[in-house]
């Protein structure tokens, strides 16, 4: 449970990332874009952020049924917290 | 013309959310909520309750922010197609997170987790 | 320098998310596409990709020169072998 | 029409490439890189030269594949636009690393991560 901001901060982070390219690429692509192709980007990004993102949340996820698994789940809290500098 | 309308009032919401004013984004997201009901277009009617969870998201009420993610998902039960149900789990677990409730928060992360492959 | 081959197998594994991802979305998007379209898409893929490696590898490349400092890259590599299944 | 001839080459290179033919590929890019030259297109002299140092690095030949990555730069460095120099830091320094030498991969990672937030 402890690791659940962490979830939070690093979906947000990731989350300001996609937004902030996401509009530089539509603000490249000019106004009249057809529906479908809007769509297609969005989902371009979307996919892509949640591809990426599943493993490290997975890990923050483990039960923490056994001992090993939740000291781990930690230190992977500890290396995101870090790398992201989610702490700040 | 009422689609129009219905677009042009989601748009202005999203403009809003961006601009840093959820409180007139969410008076925006009504009203385009209100007229996808009555226009049954489930698709904008899902567009318009994401707008409103994430307007009163960003005021910090949780409680009620919950209730609009929720909607999204019922939305979805009922058109048959499950898009944008990703982010609203997240969400969800989201808000459950600020309001302190981390074991919900959990679960609701598991869900959200879970269809990250997809 | 133990965590070079972990910065190669990162960059390969976010690579082929990205890839993938936009396939589907050219495929989506259909066959004429305009090329400032086309560039606009490839950009946007490869922007949030390197922003979000940016910190990860990052912080497999502090250069050690205090233990402190070592030890928290190794931690780091840990982390992302596990939660990416690097190893394997 | 060379434009257009030099163009289907690249397509031709990276089609190859996808589909895990990278001795095809390699002559495909190598057709490119010529009429890139012969027409001075500096762009797709680059796309030749970078398809060439992947196809190179497909077939585990890392040394030669360094040598195109780094026309990549050079290439760049001419036409006073750095697109794709990101990409080439990092492919030499995945050369460098099949190649066991971790010093160098190390320098030129250190050059790629350095340009990842631009």
């Amino acid at each position: 449970l402890e690791t659940v901001p962490t979830i939070k901060k690093l979906r947000a982070y990731a989350e300001r990332i996609r937004v902030a390219e996401l509009e530089k690429c539509l603000s490249k692509m000019g106004d009249d874009l057809p529906k479908k192709t809007r769509r297609a980007v969005d989902d371009l990004s979307r996919g892509i952020v949640n591809k990426i993102l599943h493993g490290p949340m997975q890990h923050l996820r483990c039960d923490g049924s056994d001992s090993r698994t939740l000291t781990e789940t930690l230190e992977n809290m500890h290396a995101l917290n870090r790398m992201f500098s989610l702490e700040t | 013309p009422k689609k129009q309308e219905l677009i042009s009032h989601l748009k202005a919401g999203k403009n809003f959310l961006r601009n840093q004013d959820p409180e007139k984004a969410f008076t925006e997201f009504q009203i385009a909520l209100e007229l996808a009901r009555n226009t049954k277009d489930l698709i904008e009617e899902k567009k318009a309750a994401r707008g409103l969870g994430a307007s009163l998201q960003r005021q910090g009420k949780y409680q009620e922010a919950i209730k609009y993610h929720n909607m999204v998902l019922g939305i979805s039960k009922r058109a048959g197609e499950s898009s944008g149900n990703t982010e609203a789990y997240g969400a969800i677990a989201d808000c459950y997170t600020e309001l302190g409730d981390l074991e919900k928060a959990g679960k609701f992360y598991d869900k959200y987790i879970a269809r990250l492959e997809d």
